[in-house]
């Protein structure tokens, strides 16, 4: 297949075409210094490409911060019944990182048992990557998710002055482009991007490790100093984890009408860094202790999912140290546990 | 049997209990699960049989300590309702003087007549069955509770603090646009209003369980506030002290 | 009633907490006050050392009913002093939340507090089944007023986002257009309220006494005016509002009372009616018309009139600069606020009449003392003036008919108890 | 595109509770009380002793409760709840006749098959009898599957003991060994005195031939398994159920995790051996 390149006038014609059939939601500039969003798109010209990250990630357009799983009526006997709500949508320009979230939700969602919410809206929705720009906390290099080879329709590398050289990733991607006259790429288009990309694999923030190791790292680590350490300053505010693209865990809530006719049971995000997680009716509080629950986090994302599923169920992206107040690091936490496991102490403590 | 319920008002701006009456859309339907059987601000007749009474405002006179302790005794059940109940709200922050000291300043010698002590919420005087927080209570929040009231559940408040709401809305942060916010520390249950609004979180709905208050001091003084500042920033609803009175 | 004593223990459906007590000897009032009994929260003495931007969040705590007037006499203090000059979005959008708040307060008032006197009910819940659409009418108008501050400052009892300068984040244009149309819709609404109460009896009685309320020369003042006007024709600058009004204390009240150089004067709808009527809309002057308010009224129990008439007033402000908003292209601001020491005075026209605040700021912008003058506080004096006249006039019916009326003239004032026991003034040295 | 990855099928219903008669109820002390529940089609749950379902009360919420009986030809089960929150509370509020939602069976159970040729040890701490019960009635009516029963039933107060009227049928016609423990003292009391554990030194077991099913408090189980192993017992011959806070019961929510496992999909069920090395499970 011969790559082509779709200019600024292209993506715009591109997103209008999108429009005609799906919801398209792309990257928004928000108020405050370098802050971006995932919007609905109501002017192609206002989409913003050339960003940093996201506040909160894609997952939301396939796992809302809050719906409804089941609508009953009372009565005797009571008629419950699911809601399922999806709707045809593109998200357009998103990370490679993101995209690595995404999978991963779609494996922990479809593990086992298979949340029909979250596998209703997924059927329904078309990627188009773009590449990234790297900021001062992302690691995703570190991670192995600095580019992605599928998970997208299409995916779009910045040739520069808002032009992109075209990837396709499957055949409705390929439909998407049908009426757009693309030119072909030349050679040295082809070349600068690739070089980008190669050099994209080596970024600042490192792990000192070879990343398939990780979870070898994490052995007998229960008990390291390291995490008493990193969780001194932690609020316990969930930020992390609720920005975190691979997170996945719901409390679920009853809504009831005040007529007393109907009710909802609604699901919110919930994040296992929040104090009353792991409480049970008992009061008894399983995770009592800040660094028990960062010491959970860290275990659960680099240790348990990936050596049940055989990925990191982390993409580097950043969010949560980024967003989080006093800047708690898993790239710090994870060096410090391997520093430490290579024999030497704790750096720093 | 519905539940007969009254609304009492002590030093406060009576917002809490206006603010009952701006669930506009809901009255009728609240009419519906309860009866109003006492409220000074909306109502002449009186009642001393009450199940639940939600009680506004905090104790600032001995006056106010004996009428309580009444209510106390008439009610099955005793919510407070909003910040001044709650925390003291901003009427603690007279706390911060001597009781002599502040009729004085601000009666001058015939201050001595004048009924004052430091302020207090509800718990510190009696029982509270529920504390609903808020500067004012979040309609939302009061709805819920009188619903779950009626269906014999046990209203609940999360103990997860603002910025879990404010992420769940998808805000940017205050902190990226410059301001300081009591978010990471203060009570969830408003729906993160005021960082949705643009504005910074003021701790109107008291702390969560456990705060991180160091941690948080240390972030606040990280971006800018002075030491003056940031008791500022943790006293302004939250003065009250208990080893202060 | 020829001998006897009155006490109303708890004055009902009013804000706060006060008592009336009328103590009759052989046709001859030997005792009428009203006594103030809410627990003072020194206000003044709270906003020492706090910091020049937590006044407005402090000081709208003073009331639950006027928050918004609070917080609009609060910053128009400190923009006075910080020499600010707010644009003109955000004058425009603060118009329309000041607006709401009015029109939700007299809303309020009348339906809520005021009308079941005048329909023979103890409160407004029996009201709910004999005459179910006014009440869901009132329902209606105040959701919708308590919107237009909800929509944009978060909240309508103590706004959230309503700042010195500006708003740190702006109504979408949807948000606005929705409310416009809401109001559009509820034009109805208001011509029923004008009606309704065209067709209530409000009681006669006549006192002459001063009015005082703001001016501006562009508009019917409600957010802010320029001077102090006076329906004995003089005119205060703002900043001199020491020189016109002068409080002191009475021992049986824990709210300061005020008077002018004439002595006892009222504030409020009334007021501001008597003062102002000319600025107001067409459509308004005709509902005072409608409703047999004429310029000047010297009778107190009209406030309730005036007050709906303010109320078709604001809504139709409020459209014009929702309009006008609609027309713009909302601009995001600085608002960043250079600090030095200075004096802030500042007055808005809230639903009870004019709200004077006024700090006094050191260098670092730390608040070193504070002055708050309350409308309610500045009425009690009037309505005990208007007591002692109305007594007699009525000695002769029934103790409960002379309670009941009593109680109706206070409620007709619309007192703001909560918010008048907070005018002690701190002197700090 | 996403989905190359599911391999399941849709389950649509995976979160809506199925309408469920409550049958019988029969209160068992001032905490706990015993519902007999019936789907409304009378379809059979199809559940193993140890496996959990989640009950929802309309209007009020959701809660996992261990089914606490063997299957059985009428398509009946049982739950015995203790009264602690909104759920347990509403449950304590039935009457019989009402419909309430199911969603379930959840977890693993006991592996009854495995279980088979073993004697056993039967150990319940407080309201841990209960799904032992299922086991207990699942045992009596395979009763030649296995070999010796010993049933330690440990309580606080003699106020608080569970399912008093089957006691002695799990005795006769169950042919097991039932021994009783209330914590402390108590007047009316004439039995064993003592923590749980107080019932070991009498005990004669073959720890070759021995599978202990232990639940309880998080508190007994260090003890109970200490003294199991000072029997001799294998930790894989050690098998306990665990509790924790739990939304889904599908291995979604998260909240149930205890190191790398799910309560909801791994367990409850778990041998000591699987959970030792685990910090977050006892
Ligand atoms: C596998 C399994 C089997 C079980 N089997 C049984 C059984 O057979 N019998 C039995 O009686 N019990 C059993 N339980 C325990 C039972 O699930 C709980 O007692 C029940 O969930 C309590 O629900 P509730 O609505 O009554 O409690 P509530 O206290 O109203 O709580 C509901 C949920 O909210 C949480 N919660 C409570 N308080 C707070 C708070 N302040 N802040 C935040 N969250 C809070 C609780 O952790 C709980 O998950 C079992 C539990 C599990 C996991
Ligand atoms: S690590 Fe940071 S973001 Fe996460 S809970 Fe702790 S303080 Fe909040
Ligand atoms: S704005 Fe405040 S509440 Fe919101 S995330 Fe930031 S610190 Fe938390
Ligand atoms: S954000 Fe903070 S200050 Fe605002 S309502 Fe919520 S708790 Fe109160």
């Amino acid at each position: 297949m011969t790559v082509r390149v779709i200019d600024k006038q292209g993506v715009r014609r591109l997103v209008e075409n999108l429009q005609q059939e799906a919801k398209v939601v792309a990257p928004h500039r928000r108020e405050g210094e370098n802050q971006w969003a995932f919007q609905e798109v109501t002017d192609p010209d206002q989409i913003c490409l050339e960003y940093v990250t996201t506040c909160l990630p894609p997952k939301e357009f396939a796992f809302p911060t809050r719906e409804t799983l089941v609508r009953y009526r009372l009565g005797d006997p009571f008629a419950a019944e699911a809601v399922i709500q999806a709707e045809p949508i593109v998200l357009f320009g998103v990370h490679p990182c993101d995209i690595y979230g995404l999978q991963c939700l779609d494996i922990a969602y479809c593990d086992e048992h298979c949340d029909p919410n979250w596998v209703a809206r997924r059927a329904q929705m078309r990627i188009v990557g773009v590449d990234c720009i790297p900021d001062e906390w992302c690691f995703c290099a570190a991670m192995g998710t600095a580019t992605v080879d599928s998970g997208f329709d299409l995916f779009l590398n910045a040739l520069g002055d808002g032009a992109y050289l075209v990837e396709v990733g499957t055949e409705a991607g390929e439909k998407m482009l049908a009426g757009l006259e693309l030119r072909e790429a030349t050679a040295a288009e082809i070349a600068a991007v690739k070089k980008r990309l190669t050099q994209r694999i080596k970024r600042e923030r490192q792990i000192e490790e070879d990343t398939r190791n990780l979870p070898l790292r994490f052995t007998g680590k229960a008990q390291s100093p390291v995490w008493e350490k990193h969780a001194e300053r932690c609020y316990s505010c969930g930020t992390c984890v609720l920005v975190c693209p691979t997170c996945i865990c719901f409390d679920v809530v009853d809504e009831v009408s005040l007529d007393l006719q109907e009710g909802t049971r609604d699901r919110v995000w919930d994040g296992c860094m929040l104090e009353d997680f792991a409480v049970v009716a008992s009061g008894e509080n399983f995770r009592e202790e800040r660094f028990q629950r960062l010491r959970h986090r860290h275990f659960r994302k680099y240790a348990y999912l990936f050596t049940k599923y055989g990925r990191p169920y982390c993409c580097g992206c950043g969010r949560c140290v980024r967003q989080c107040l006093v800047h708690i690091d898993p790239v710090a936490i994870l060096n410090d546990l391997i520093a430490e496991s290579k024999g030497g102490a704790t750096r720093g403590a | 049997m519905k539940p007969r319920v009254a609304v009492f008002s002590f030093t406060s701006c009576e917002g809490c209990s206006l603010a009952i009456l701006e669930c506009e859309n809901e009255l009728l339907d609240v009419i519906n699960l309860v009866d109003f059987v006492r409220w000074r601000e909306a109502m002449t007749e009186t009642s001393d049989e009450i199940d639940i009474a939600f009680v506004d405002g905090s104790i600032s006179t001995h006056e106010d300590v004996r009428k309580l302790q009444e209510i106390r005794e008439m009610s099955k059940m005793l919510i407070a309702l909003g910040a001044c109940a709650h925390t003291t709200c901003i009427t603690g922050l007279k706390n911060r003087f001597g009781m002599s000291q502040v009729k004085e300043i601000v009666y001058g010698p015939d201050g001595a007549q004048f009924d004052t002590i430091p302020a207090r919420p509800l718990r510190a005087v009696v029982p509270v069955d529920f504390e609903l927080p808020g500067c004012p209570i979040d309609r939302g929040e009061f709805l819920r509770c009188v619903r779950d009231l009626a269906l014999g559940k046990k209203p609940k408040l999360p103990n997860y603090p603002v910025c879990v709401e404010c992420k769940r809305k998808g805000n940017v942060c205050v902190f990226f646009k410059g301001m300081k916010c009591m978010g990471p520390v203060a009570r969830a249950g408003c729906g993160a209003l005021c960082p949705s609004f643009g504005d910074y979180c003021e701790a109107c709905r008291g702390f969560v369980d456990n705060p991180n208050e160091e941690s948080h001091k240390e972030t606040l003084t990280e971006h800018g506030l002075t030491v003056q500042e940031v008791m500022n920033y943790f006293t302004l609803f939250n003065a009250y002290d208990e080893s202060q009175i | 009633m020829n001998t006897g004593k009155i006490e109303v223990h708890e004055v009902t459906r009013v804000e706060g907490h006060g008592n009336i007590i009328l103590n009759v000897k052989e046709g001859k009032i030997e005792e009428l006050r009203l006594e103030i009994t809410e627990s003072p929260r020194f206000f003044e003495a709270m906003l020492i050392g706090r910091k020049w931007y937590e006044a407005t969040h402090l000081t709208c705590r003073i009331c639950g009913i006027c928050s918004i007037g609070h917080s609009s006499a609060s910053i128009n203090a400190l923009e006075n002093g910080l020499g600010i000059v707010p644009s003109e979005q955000t004058m425009r959008l603060r118009r329309v939340i000041h607006a709401g708040e009015t029109l939700q307060s007299h809303v309020l008032h009348v339906y809520f507090l005021a009308a079941p006197d005048l329909l023979g009910v103890p409160s407004v819940f029996p009201l709910v089944s004999t005459h179910g659409e006014v009440v869901k009418r009132a329902l209606r108008l105040k959701r919708l007023a308590n919107d237009m501050c909800c929509d944009i400052v978060g909240r309508h009892i103590h706004a959230c986002s309503f700042r010195v300068k500006g708003f740190p984040k702006l109504p979408t244009k949807e948000t606005l257009a929705a409310l416009r149309d809401r109001l559009v819709a509820a034009i109805p609404d208001l011509q029923a309220t004008v009606e309704l109460i065209a067709s209530l009896q409000l009681p006669h009685f006549e006192r002459e006494t001063e009015y005082l309320a703001l001016y501006h020369p562009d508009e019917y003042a409600m957010y802010t005016g320029q001077v102090i006007r006076s329906t004995r024709g003089t005119e205060t600058p703002l900043y001199d509002y020491k020189h016109k009004i002068q409080e002191y204390v009475v021992p049986h009240s824990h709210a300061k009372h005020a008077e002018s150089e004439f002595g006892a004067y009222m504030v409020g709808a009334l007021a501001r009616f008597n003062n102002n009527h000319e600025q107001l809309r067409p459509e308004a002057q005709e509902a005072a018309e409608t409703m047999g308010l004429q310029p000047i009224c010297y009778n107190p129990f009209m406030n309730n009139v005036a007050q709906i008439v303010e109320c078709v007033h604001c809504a139709l402000v409020a459209l014009d600069e929702l309009n006008a908003l609609l027309d713009m292209d909302l601009q995001e601001e600085d608002l960043t606020v250079p600090v030095k020491a200075c004096r802030c005075v500042g007055a808005s026209e809230v639903p009870r009449g004019t709200l004077y605040h006024e700090y006094n700021l050191d260098s670092e912008g730390f608040i070193t003392s504070a002055n708050l003058i309350i409308p309610t506080a500045q009425n009690l004096n009037n309505l005990e003036h208007d007591m002692h006249r109305l007594v007699p006039q009525i000695l002769d019916q029934e103790p409960d008919d002379i309670r009941q009326t009593l109680e109706m003239l206070v409620r007709a004032y619309d007192p703001c108890i909560s918010c008048a026991t907070h005018l002690l003034e701190v002197k700090f040295v | 595109m996403a989905l190359e990855l599911c391999q399941c099928e849709r389950e649509s219903d995976l979160y809506v509770p199925r309408p469920t008669r409550v049958t019988r109820v029969k209160p068992q002390t001032t905490l706990e009380t015993m519902i007999t529940l019936q789907f409304l089609d009378g379809a059979d749950l199809g559940h193993r002793p140890g496996q959990f379902v989640q009950v929802f009360i309309p209007a009020i919420g959701e809660a996992p409760i261990s089914i606490c009986s063997a299957p059985n030809p009428e398509n009946t089960f049982d739950l015995c709840v203790r009264k602690l929150g909104d759920v347990t509370s509403a449950i304590h509020r039935l009457q019989g006749g009402e419909v309430i939602g199911i969603r379930g069976p959840f977890g693993n159970g006991f592996d009854m098959e495995a279980l088979q040729g073993h004697d056993l040890l039967i150990v319940g701490g407080g309201i841990g009898l209960v799904p032992l019960r299922g086991v207990i009635q699942y045992v009596a009516q395979h009763r030649e599957d296995y070999g010796e029963v010993t049933i330690l039933y440990g309580f606080k107060t003699p106020a608080e003991q569970l399912f008093r009227d089957e006691l002695d049928s799990w005795v006769t016609e169950g042919q097991m060994d039932l021994r009783l423990t209330v914590d402390r003292p108590h007047p009316d009391w004439s039995g064993h005195v003592g923590v749980i554990t107080t019932l070991f030194p009498d005990l004669k077991l073959n720890p070759q031939r021995t599978k202990a099913l232990v639940v309880g408090p998080p508190i007994m189980y260090q003890f109970v398994i200490t003294e199991c192993r000072l029997k001799g017992l294998a930790d894989d011959n050690i098998i306990l159920s665990l509790e924790r806070r739990m939304r889904c019961g599908v291995g979604k929510c998260g909240h149930c995790q205890i190191n790398n496992k799910y309560v909801c999909m791994d367990g409850p069920v778990f041998t000591f051996s699987e959970v030792k090395h685990m910090w977050e499970a006892i």
